[in-house]
């Protein structure tokens, strides 16, 4: 089995539906010749052509207002927004026509596209190169919202949001594309080379969207993760020694409820992490949810571990991320609870 | 000539139109050209050609009913008729609708009077698989591409006939069938889908091109640069078209643009080539489209076109406009009426008069009429819509997600 | 006590301020020499003067834009987006320009604005003229976002926006301009004319941002609400007999949690109403905020009355708004859990 | 002679450099004019008699030494040598920080070497006063105001020296007091801001313009739509600055624009003046922005300048430009180097020597050394950074909330 790391895989998905379908064609800011500063299309251009895999202007906006159009007229676009912070001008485009044109026009014209966009910090990448905005997309009625955490979902996901006949945006953790971060910045960077999720089976092959992916099984307490903190929970819980539940929710908006339910339902505590901003995050949402849904299981209160209410500072990164030492206290209280 | 409400004791410069309500308006500043009009340059030219009819007016119908110029089309009688015909309709469909909108059958309604050329003699020079992205003023393409008028009107009156089941507000048409792109509440936003849509057509070696719109108001979105922007660098066949009926809700043009340059003009930096038309002029609308489209569709890549014509009535059955204009602004407009001078002008060369005319004007309004009680009987907003509320539930996505059924199980349970 | 309407309301808080401060200016689209689609600026560029109130070109990216550089330079301005529903060409002026110019710059350049815009359904305005998109900006740290419900808090909260030193979201219930509503679109209309609220004192006062409004005292259960939903909550529960904390939480953030808390340790119930989309709603962020502080208190689990997640339809306004009938349900199921 | 990597079977056309990596760079198809610039109309001037400037190239200093043209200003041998130390301490300052990135001591730095001339040359002839909106391209802006070297260095080692505390990524500096407002990561958005910046100045009846800069690339964003639109409806007292050094990370301009216009000619269509200056040329940079802040002060408006210039280097510390560009297209790049430039021409009016200029450069690089080395003394990233953390829970209001409060609570009990 092809050993990829997550950069390696979303390339390998693009260039499977490229091969495919001719449909699909890939665009963004350094996307075409030179193959995204992050590489992700790295050789597309070469590979399939400078019609298929091309530049454009610096203009989010103009990025997913034409991806629409495209998606409109038949084709299967797929936008790169260069990192999650640069998505606002393209906001509009976003959450007014592409989540809302199969609506308003009651199913007359569709938009079929892909946003793919690296979001989450760890690289010091200070308030512009580190959001993520995942809340402010699950809010949108008509748009589904993911994120992998593995090169192996990374690929399936992938393909499977350019054959969804609906938007998608698909959320890149970009402190994982090298490797699984466990939320120790000074520890030895690990790379996907040997991790079973780093095995990725060339040619086609989906990961649906919907389906959370339990990482472990336990009977303790549920964790409720995705991107990056999907590894510190891992982490955290193993070296807590705690029977943990973790869900990798992956599919943010379809939300895998009855995963979560089934499993809340059994452990009677959750913990919910992400490295946005508290206030308004997804885990305001998981947490009601849970509550709406398990509160005569809940043995003591959902806690959530998230970002503080500030932009993401540059030399503070790792006093912002909700690290290890955060993640064991909100579970230490949760099981004292 | 601009004076200035209040007092301005600021160095901050405030356009001002130069005259409200209360003002006599005087528009003898406003030359209209009579004989000349730019040359017409072939559609291959390169886009500087074209720079000089950024800030002139391409004419082609004279007042008194003679055509001139380079640009006249070579157009049958019968042609002149269906557009005289088409403009006719969309005007009594527009009275219709609005006085039946008055008496509560529907929430909104929105008129094109005054600007009927412009949809109208650009639908005639396109081919009907070209897609346009349109606002929601040019309903004359929809009857120009002979939609189903009883269908417009059932979804003006979000009734049980009305294809988008209620989903949208009145006007807002979707129809692919006619290559009429779903109309979006949010201004521009469309412009740049337009500029997606024509490269997909390039890129899979289509023929079709197609055609986007906006108001001069909304051409101060972003959309509006990233669609110039995006046709210029990709040289996407696609025809941009700013129509200019001065007014943008209550702001005159000079909001929208500053006093400096024309709409047509914003295209000259981007190298575009750019057409500015006398959009009171069916023919010379339907000689620049023919122009644009000829150059879109053989490679030469986008125009721009402004339409300079006039909102003659309010922006919506929501607005007043005498409250911001003089109220005989419309009658002073210099450019004259649409059907006026297309009727004019096929009275002078003898293939049409005003007992034709009459009779035409009978037969729109009856066919209004009749269709207008057909589309009533399946309901209107004030009464019983008959429109299914669990639809609302629909085309959120392809298919519904389990949240989705959730809720609509829980609108079923709470409902009765 | 003069006798004002929400419209009037808001209106004589601009003039309080406008002839109080020479840096307060106007303006947005048709807010000038028509004075604004709702009629909220009607008379000010006369009173005055062209340069202080005015017409904008149609793009709320520049409107937010100018404001935020007029603020630089020591300006109070106070912006008008037409309808919320168009405020997403200005996300990312609002979100990362607004929001962050105080923190990126530690302070040394900041962006007092406020932004004026009306919210909510119950108009027919359909997708495009009904949306409420709050949480969509109480998940951007640095800025602040208000709501009020009645005319006496639309003008003090808006004097207490325009005297605030960082940017504020001013949001305007349209339903709510001329009077109360109380969830049922058959009934005659109200007026503010004799509603207590509806007395709004000349000149200046504020309602300071931070601070809920209690509706009602009770000890049955707690509601919490905002913009239109306020009433609607007032008359289920009237008409239900219940003897309910209503707050009225005019700002979301920040947020009066203190008052939230008390109440809910009280009554150990909890209803949140809001017309918005459901799902990462901002009853979201406030039932992840009761469970985590009143969980222990919670006597069943609280119940969120939101709008559907799809857009807001045109013909089916009512059955997508969260009316009588369904907050009627969700506090009878909250009495009984 | 573009040529197209990859096969393109369809008819979309993407536009391609003229050279990309292995190939010779051969520009001699771009003339460098000699002698002919522009003639320079009065200031005040109707904003369509600049149209033919958006096109040529305003140009001052020949190759070899000489001054020439309308354009050539008056200023004094102890000017051009301040604009020469400018020129060289920030091209100095460049260097080192550059080098200490590449050792670890901060996360990122941004060089603007090639295209010094653009920021010193605008500085120095704008009054300190006048608000300049910089990317991340104009340190020689702060180093002509006479910022603390030191200051900016901390900034960038994010250490306890750093003004803003550690919060921004290196080179977005902020220094109110010089005229030189934050800069953002979002590319675009300050250039609207600017112009309302400008406004507020007009509406204060204050002499003060704004001058707000863009990168060629960046032009593409809604904002720069916005801030030419606004400055023309308001005559705002500005400067629009479009730098376009040829490149926007790895694309060339011809992606951000098309290949139709310059930069400048965007500016027509909205009614601007448009200039356009060899930006490698200190004295044709000044005399370009005196004629447009002159113009703004005295309430003729804004004015779009493109400086046509080269970057020399790569984006960032994290981009190698030699994987989409020649390796030696910087050396053959017609337009020579700014500093070489204003060095020629000094000693040709024999008011410099090439030992004057070896002890300049000597003194910047001590000059650097020394603050380099005070600055890293208070800390930089890869070490310790004495930062404090909890700054990061200021300045996000003025005051802080409740429940930033708690969080910082929280923190506070969670470190240790
Ligand atoms: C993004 C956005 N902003 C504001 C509005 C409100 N609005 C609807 S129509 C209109 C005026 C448009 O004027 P113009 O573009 O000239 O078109 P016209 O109505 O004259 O045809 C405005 C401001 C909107 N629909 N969308
Ligand atoms: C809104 C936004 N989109 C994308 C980026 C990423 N980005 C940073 S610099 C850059 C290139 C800018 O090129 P140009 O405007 O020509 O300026 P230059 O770097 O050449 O000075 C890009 C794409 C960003 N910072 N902001
Ligand atoms: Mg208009
Ligand atoms: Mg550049």
């Amino acid at each position: 089995m092809p050993q990829m790391n997550m950069i390696e895989a979303i390339r390998d998905a693009l260039d499977v539906k490229m091969s495919q379908d001719s449909d699909v064609l890939v665009f963004g800011e350094d996307v075409g010749y030179f193959g995204g500063v992050f590489r992700a299309t790295a050789g597309l251009q070469e590979t399939h052509g400078l019609h298929r895999c091309f530049d454009t202007p610096i203009s989010e906006g103009g990025i997913v207002g034409i991806a629409i159009g495209m998606a409109a007229n038949g084709l299967r676009p797929v936008a790169e927004i260069q990192f999650a912070d640069y998505i606002y001008p393209a906001y509009d485009q976003i959450a007014s026509e592409a989540a809302r044109l199969r609506y308003r026009s009651n199913g007359d014209f569709t938009a079929p596209i892909t946003i793919r966009t690296p979001v989450g910090g760890g690289i010091y990448g200070g308030t512009t190169h580190s959001q993520s905005p995942e809340a402010l997309f699950t809010h949108i009625a008509g748009l589904k919202t993911i994120i992998p955490s593995n090169p192996y979902d990374a690929k399936g996901m992938l393909i499977d949001a350019i054959e969804d006949n609906d938007p998608v945006l698909f959320l890149e953790p970009k402190r994982l594309y090298n490797g699984p971060f466990y939320g120790d910045p000074h520890a030895p960077a690990k790379t996907w080379r040997g991790h079973e999720l780093g095995e990725v089976p060339s040619g086609h092959y989906t990961v649906p969207i919907g389906e959370a992916r339990r990482l472990s099984k336990g009977e303790d307490v549920t964790i409720l993760a995705y991107g990056t903190m999907v590894w510190v929970a891992q982490k955290v819980a193993e070296d807590m020694g705690l029977n943990a539940d973790i869900l990798d929710l992956r599919s943010l908006l379809p939300l895998d409820i009855d995963a979560i339910e089934k499993s809340v339902k059994k452990t009677g505590r959750c913990v919910i992490l992400h490295e946005a901003t508290r206030t308004s995050g997804f885990g305001a949402e998981l947490s009601a949810q849970v509550q709406e849904r398990c509160f005569y299981s809940l043995e003591a209160p959902i806690q959530r571990v998230t970002g503080w209410d500030t932009p993401y500072p540059h030399a503070q990164e790792w006093a912002y991320f909700p690290g290890p030492k955060r993640v064991g206290n909100a579970l230490r209280k949760v099981m004292e609870g | 000539m601009a004076k200035q409400s209040g007092s301005n004791k600021s160095r901050l410069y405030v356009p001002e139109p130069p005259f409200r309500p209360g003002d006599t308006p005087d528009y003898s500043h406003i030359a209209v050209p009579a004989a000349h009009t730019p040359p017409r340059p072939d559609p291959l030219c390169e886009a500087h050609e074209t720079t000089p009819h950024a800030t002139s007016l391409i004419r082609v119908l004279r007042f008194n009913g003679e055509t001139q110029g380079d640009w006249a089309p070579e157009v049958s009688p019968e042609l002149m008729r269906r557009a005289l015909r088409d403009i006719a309709m969309t005007r009594a469909m527009d009275e219709r609708m609005f006085t039946m909108q008055r008496q509560g059958k529907m929430s909104f309604y929105m008129k094109s009077t005054g600007e009927e050329a412009v949809s109208v003699g650009h639908a005639l020079a396109l081919q009907d698989t070209d897609m346009v992205f349109p606002t929601y003023r040019q309903q004359g393409i929809l009857i120009n591409r002979g939609a189903s008028m009883k269908e417009m009107m059932c979804q003006c009156l979000s009734n049980s006939g009305d294809p988008l089941d209620g989903k949208s507000i009145p006007v807002l048409y979707s129809f692919k069938k006619h290559g009429f792109f779903s109309i979006s509440g949010n201004l521009g936003t469309q412009l740049i889908q337009g500029v997606g849509w024509a490269m997909a057509s390039a890129y899979k070696n289509s023929d079709e091109i197609a055609s986007v719109f906006t108001g001069e108001g909304a051409t101060a979105e972003g959309d509006f640069h990233y669609a110039l922007n995006f046709a210029s660098t990709y040289r996407a066949p696609c025809i941009i078209n700013v129509v200019n009926n001065q007014w943008a809700i209550s702001s005159f043009q000079g909001i929208a643009a500053g006093e400096g340059e024309t709409f047509a003009a914003r295209g000259t930096g981007y190298g575009l080539a750019t057409l500015r038309v006398d959009g009171n002029d069916v023919l010379a609308v339907y000689a620049a489209t023919k122009w644009a489209a000829e150059r879109a569709r053989r490679g030469g890549g986008a125009t721009l076109i402004e339409h300079f014509t006039y909102r003659k009535s309010g922006h919506s059955t929501s607005d007043d406009p005498s409250k911001y204009r003089p109220e005989n602004e419309p009658e002073v407009w210099p450019f004259g009426d649409p059907l006026e001078r297309l009727k004019t002008h096929l009275i002078f060369i003898g293939e049409w008069d005003e007992e034709r005319h009459a009779a035409l004007l009978d037969e729109c309004k009856g066919v209004v009429r009749e269709t207008y009680k057909s589309a009533e009987a399946m309901g209107n907003l004030s009464g019983e819509t008959k429109v299914n509320d669990f639809t609302m539930f629909e085309q959120v996505y392809e298919h519904a997600l389990p949240h989705l059924d959730e809720q609509k199980r829980w609108f079923a349970q709470e409902r009765d």
